[in-house]
């Protein structure tokens, strides 16, 4: 069962990168990343549990496995409409900052009527 | 010590490598390579913690398709990025958040050693009661019987997803089709790649699918096979994504929950429970579900990559497009 | 163990809490799958028999919503499975009222709607109704599911319908301002999101449930409840945007339609706030401290005094409205110092949590009311800058009598449900010796009548001659049944104060509305005049041509100025907590500190 | 008989190590892209190839040799394809870093 431990400690450290990752970097893409690093992290702690409970001859608890898979399809739609919604936004104001005023700072919105 | 453990500790050491160099790298299309990197490796260390469902789904959906998603904007987005790095906070603010991410990440640890052993698990209920469906995959059987409401529900997520992006199009594109942002020019190799591939990739997506009641795999994971084929084919030229307003692409984006809800709805009347199956005819009524939602996942997947629509449905009067784009008003 | 098929555990009439998800999500699939015209008729026609399950639920479910949420409530177990391998629906008291209003408000917004997003018969489907129809039935599903859902994981599925459905409203316009809001509200939200996550696997990894009762059961003092507590909660206060995690909120609730603004400020965010109830009260009501539950209050406090004092100094009439939804977020926090219980160490089921949730319904209509009134002001007007606003009490009566009767209700005038929920939480501060938060409370109420009385002074004023001419040119007609709409849902928040809520709510016998006429007034005057006060003192009152208001005030000299400079302060701070890294920093300070006062806090 | 098929599969895979170790120093030491390229690729195909081989004689059944083949081959088709598209990448932007 070392691998609980292992990839347990794993999960964590990851989750804090991506906290970090996400919160320190200006860039929305690279937030994107980070948000994507820390779901992962705590996907993988979800696995170490489902893990933990192995028994009845499984190799794992398969609820938590099952809630994973939920999970990473779930992120995998935000990460998508993020994307969308970045390019988008960058598209139409020549700027990807999430600083206030920004928005009005790139080339005014060409608004499609 | 054997060579398992040591074999453990170097992949979680790798997988935290390249965790760092994609938060730290300056460039972030190299950030994202790392990503990619990142989820494959992390499908290895889902195999070594019992869950080869879940590998499967990490490799496919984390690591591909989020990574097919990611290089494209940043290659789109690489023009404005250097104004925007600079906007990055103060090194004393920047310690401040690193210490609190330790913080934090130091309590999950600490749970971690805190947790009740031996661990609590569902899994020998989850084999009791595996009977009621007859599916010998305890995954699937969560999946589809115990927490059937969760799935129905985040097919809904999917659906609200695709929606979301279409809506962010220009209002004159409504109606339109999606353009695949990073499509390659026409090229002899991708082109004879996505003819050789796609017929051997949708057998292997229906497979994944097929096995899935008794082995590893699962609608998501053959709808992402399938969703990349799509894409494989797009990308060498080979096919259009359809005008969104075509009646059938509607159909195939709501049939997976809409069956899913039906049958559901037909346990409240037949066996008394929402979700439920009648006795003897769980099996292939959950095989009718996932193959409805095995269309319905692969064409969102697909659709979720390709973006929102950036150019109008052709004109009423161009035959040549054949595809009657105001069909939905009729 | 799993009984198979439906066995005990659902109760006569659990059928119903599944057609409450169900009508909704039905509604969204078939309008997709149709488009056009029946897009919208679809959505239309999904409301009045929403509206009337969630009336039968909140008919079906047991009068015994003081207890515990145990097998006592509504209870349909899903496929006939019982948890922990299966999920339950459970409607409470609390889940019964909160069905009700959000399906009140939801058909008053899918009214006032028809007017910004109908679909001509025979016309081409256009981006934005078809996107409109859809995510209204979308938000109601998502609500509804975070309602009645008794799984923590099902729960989080249900905000993720929230999020997804909330942030495309937000932009749906398509311009740079809202886009980049609508950015920053999915990037937060889903930070907020991923801790939420996190709490909910450390839940199951040491008691192998996410089931709510179970856990209420099983939960005890541990450091895997105890840091599973903090990020949840902290993840859920950036979906409530409770102060300092508000950065995304004030552009996206001003950026939407009005129609969506109505639906974001009015519920959406009330999903996140519930689920912090279920958190506190059903699934750890023993782990909170003293210092934890403080802790809540006060922020809630800080977001009043932040949110109002932005709000006066507003220039535009929706981002107003923006910041006050920010100070009554607020004030649905306080509920929590006033029902931790320091006898027992446990959250107490009692005048403070009906008065959380009775302040929570009362701000979901009147806030409702109030965007869709300014909504229907900016389309007459042709903008919505307060300075320039005199006339349209002569150009949308109706709209602006439901903005009046909303800002009325919201500012605990009786006989609103704010006023009732007030006189609850009063109670509930003199009864467990809080003065402080009592003072808070009054403060609170004050603010909204000194941000009302200052909108309803330039919209009530005659017409201004020289921009007369001006306006005319491109102000728009309102039809009469979006300012309807509005003008229900202000009765219906101004009339909450009325119905006996013993059924649902656990209201102390006794607390009723004030007795006697002296105190009905002065209940009703005092946060009039104290508002007058703090508007004169702190808004923002120049006009384009220098009208005789802004000469009056002027003459108040010093006092006038201290208040300016406090409320120029207090807009820097918020400009500076609502800079990323800045909320970022928040949200661990605040994870870190949860976990630490629910820690030490015994 | 199985010292000798274990025996086949230490060769084979330790082998296929060393073409790997060659194409991830190639990947980082050569200059361009295009012979970076080349040093990935050849060493990446054939060291899977006797990797896989190497692993065929443990593999329990016929059809899970088959299973292990069909990889090799898939990463064939991709690996190929995918060197095209970077080489013509490549040579397009005149990339000779």
């Amino acid at each position: 069962m070392s691998e609980v431990l292992v990839f347990g400690l794993c999960a964590a450290v990851v989750a804090g990168l991506g906290l970090y990752g996400a919160i320190v970097d200006p860039r929305p893409l690279r937030k994107i990343l980070g948000f994507n690093l820390l779901g992962s992290g705590v996907f993988l702690f979800f696995g170490v549990v489902a893990r933990r409970g192995a028994a009845a001859g499984f190799p794992g608890d398969p609820v938590p496995q099952a809630l994973v898979i939920t999970g990473i399809v779930v992120a995998f739609s935000a990460t998508a409409l993020a994307v969308t919604l970045l390019l988008r936004f960058f598209e139409t104001t020549g700027s990807s900052s999430l600083r206030d005023g920004a928005a009005a700072d790139g080339a005014r919105d060409t608004a499609e009527s | 010590m054997t060579i398992v453990p040591a074999l453990d500790l170097f992949v979680a050491g790798v997988v935290l490598v390249v965790a760092v160099w994609t938060v730290a790298v300056r460039n972030t299309s190299s950030a994202v390579v790392g990503f990619v990197a990142y989820g494959l490796l992390l499908a290895l260390v889902w195999v070594r913690l019992g869950a080869p469902d879940v590998a499967l789904t990490e490799a496919a959906i984390g690591s591909g398709l989020t990574g097919a998603l990611l290089i494209g904007a940043a290659a789109r987005l690489r023009a404005g990025e250097s104004t925007v790095a600079a906007e990055r906070p103060g090194v004393p603010v920047r310690l401040l958040i690193a210490a609190l991410a330790t913080v934090v990440a130091a309590a999950i640890a600490g749970v971690l050693l805190s947790l009740p052993d031996p661990a609590p698990t569902l899994a020998p209920e989850a084999t009791a009661n595996a009977g009621a469906t007859g599916l010998g995959n305890p995954i699937t059987n969560v999946l589809m019987a115990f927490r059937a409401m969760d799935t129905m529900l985040e097919k809904v997520v999917l659906l609200l997803a695709v929606l979301g992006i279409w809506s962010l199009s220009p209002d004159a594109a409504w109606g339109g089709r999606p353009h695949l942002p990073h499509r390659a020019e026409p090229d002899a190799a991708l082109e004879f790649l996505a003819r050789v591939l796609t017929p051997v990739g949708v057998v292997l997506g229906i497979a994944v699918l097929w096995v899935s009641a008794d082995h590893p795999g699962g609608a998501f994971q053959g709808a992402t096979i399938l969703a990349a084929m799509w894409l494989l084919v797009l990308m060498a030229g080979l096919g259009e994504v359809p005008d969104i307003g075509r009646r059938r692409l509607r159909l195939a984006l709501v049939v997976g929950p809409a069956v899913f809800l039906t049958i559901g709805l037909g346990g409240l009347v037949v066996s008394g429970a929402f979700l439920s199956y009648p006795q003897g005819f769980a099996k292939p009524l959950i095989l009718a579900i996932e193959f409805a939602m095995i269309l319905t996942v692969a064409t969102t997947l697909g659709l979720l990559v390709a973006g929102p629509p950036v150019a109008g449905p052709p004109a009423a009067g161009s035959a040549a497009a054949g595809s009657p784009a105001r069909r939905a008003a009729p | 163990m799993a009984v198979p098929v439906s066995g005990p555990g659902s109760t006569e009439g659990g059928a119903l809490l599944v057609l409450a998800i169900v009508i909704p999500v039905a509604a969204a699939l078939l309008g997709f799958a149709a488009g056009g015209r029946r897009t919208e008729r679809i959505a239309l026609g999904a409301l009045p028999i929403g509206l009337t399950v969630a009336v039968l639920i909140a008919a079906a479910v047991p009068p015994a919503s003081a207890v515990p949420l145990t097998d006592g409530v509504l209870t349909y177990l899903l496929g006939g499975w019982a948890p922990p391998l299966g999920v339950a629906l459970r409607a409470d008291g609390l889940s019964a009222v909160m069905l009700v209003i959000a399906a009140v408000v939801v058909c008053a917004v899918g009214v006032f709607a028809r007017a910004d997003f109908a679909i001509a018969d025979g016309a081409a489907e256009t981006r934005a109704p078809f996107a409109f129809w859809i995510l209204l039935p979308m938000i109601w599903a998502g609500l509804n599911t975070v309602f009645l859902a008794g799984d923590l994981f099902t729960l989080y599925v249900a905000l993720e319908i929230l999020t997804f459905a909330a942030v495309p409203l937000v932009c749906l316009d398509g311009r740079g301002e809202t886009l980049q809001a609508a950015l920053r509200y999915l990037l937060f939200a889903l930070l907020g999101s991923v801790l939420y996550l996190a709490g909910t696997v450390l839940l199951y990894g040491a008691y192998g449930t996410l089931d709510i009762v179970l856990l209420s059961q099983r939960v005890a003092v541990a450091p895997a409840p105890l840091v599973a507590g903090a990020l949840m909660t902290v993840g859920l206060l950036a979906k409530t945007a409770l102060v300092p995690l508000h950065l995304w909120l004030p552009p996206a609730h001003a950026g939407a339609p009005p129609a969506g603004s109505a639906l974001l400020s009015a519920l959406v965010v009330k999903g996140s706030f519930f689920i912090v109830v279920r958190l506190w009260f059903d699934v750890m009501p023993g782990l909170p401290s003293v210092a934890a539950t403080q802790m809540l209050s006060t922020l809630g406090a800080a977001a009043i005094v932040l949110g109002s004092v932005v709000a006066l100094r507003q220039e535009r009439l929706k981002l107003l409205i923006a910041y006050s939804t920010l100070a009554q977020i607020g004030y649905l926090f306080l509920l929590f110092g006033l029902a931790f219980d320091v006898d027992s160490a446990a959250m107490q089921k009692g005048d403070a949590l009906a008065g959380g949730m009775l302040q929570a319904m009362s701000h979901a209509t009147a806030k409702a009311a109030m965007f869709m009134a300014a909504g229907s002001i900016y389309v007459a007007m042709g903008h919505d800058r307060i300075a320039a606003l005199a006339g349209a009490g002569r150009r949308v009566p109706v709209a602006v009598l439901a903005f009046a009767l909303g800002g009325v209700a919201l500012a605990g005038l009786p006989p609103g449900g704010a006023y009732l929920a007030k006189e609850l939480l009063l109670g509930a501060a003199a009864r467990t010796g809080q003065w402080w938060w009592a003072v808070v409370i009054q403060a609170g109420g004050a603010f909204t009548g000194a941000y009302l009385l200052l909108v309803l002074a330039r919209v009530l004023a005659p017409p201004d001659r020289a921009a007369a001419g001006d306006v005319d040119t491109h102000h728009g007609r309102v039809a009469w049944y979006p300012q309807a709409a509005a003008l229900v849902l202000a009765m219906v928040s101004l009339s909450l104060g009325l119905v006996d809520w013993s059924a649902w709510l656990p209201i102390p016998p006794g607390a009723r509305l004030a007795a006697s006429v002296v105190d009905t007034l002065a209940a009703a005057v005092w946060p009039v005049l104290a508002g007058g006060v703090l508007a004169v003192l702190i808004g923002r009152w120049t006009t384009p041509s220098g009208g005789r208001l802004a000469r009056a005030v002027a003459t108040l000299g010093p006092l006038r100025r201290g208040g300016i400079a406090l409320g120029e302060n207090v807009c820097r701070g918020d400009a500076f907590l609502r800079r990323w890294p800045m909320a970022g920093v928040s949200l661990l300070a605040l994870a870190v500190a949860f976990g630490a006062a629910l820690w030490t806090g015994r | 008989m199985s010292v000798l098929l274990d025996l086949v599969t230490i060769v084979m895979v330790s082998a296929g190590m060393v073409f790997f170790l060659a194409g991830t120093v190639g990947l980082l030491r050569f200059p361009d892209t295009l012979t970076r390229l080349h040093a990935l690729t050849k060493a990446d195909n054939i060291g899977l190839g006797l990797v896989v081989i190497g692993l065929v004689p443990q593999a329990g059944s016929l059809r899970d040799g088959l299973k292990l083949l069909c990889v090799w081959l898939l990463v064939l088709l991709a690996s190929a394809t995918v060197s095209q598209l970077v080489a013509q990448a490549a040579r397009r932007e005149g990339d000779s870093s």
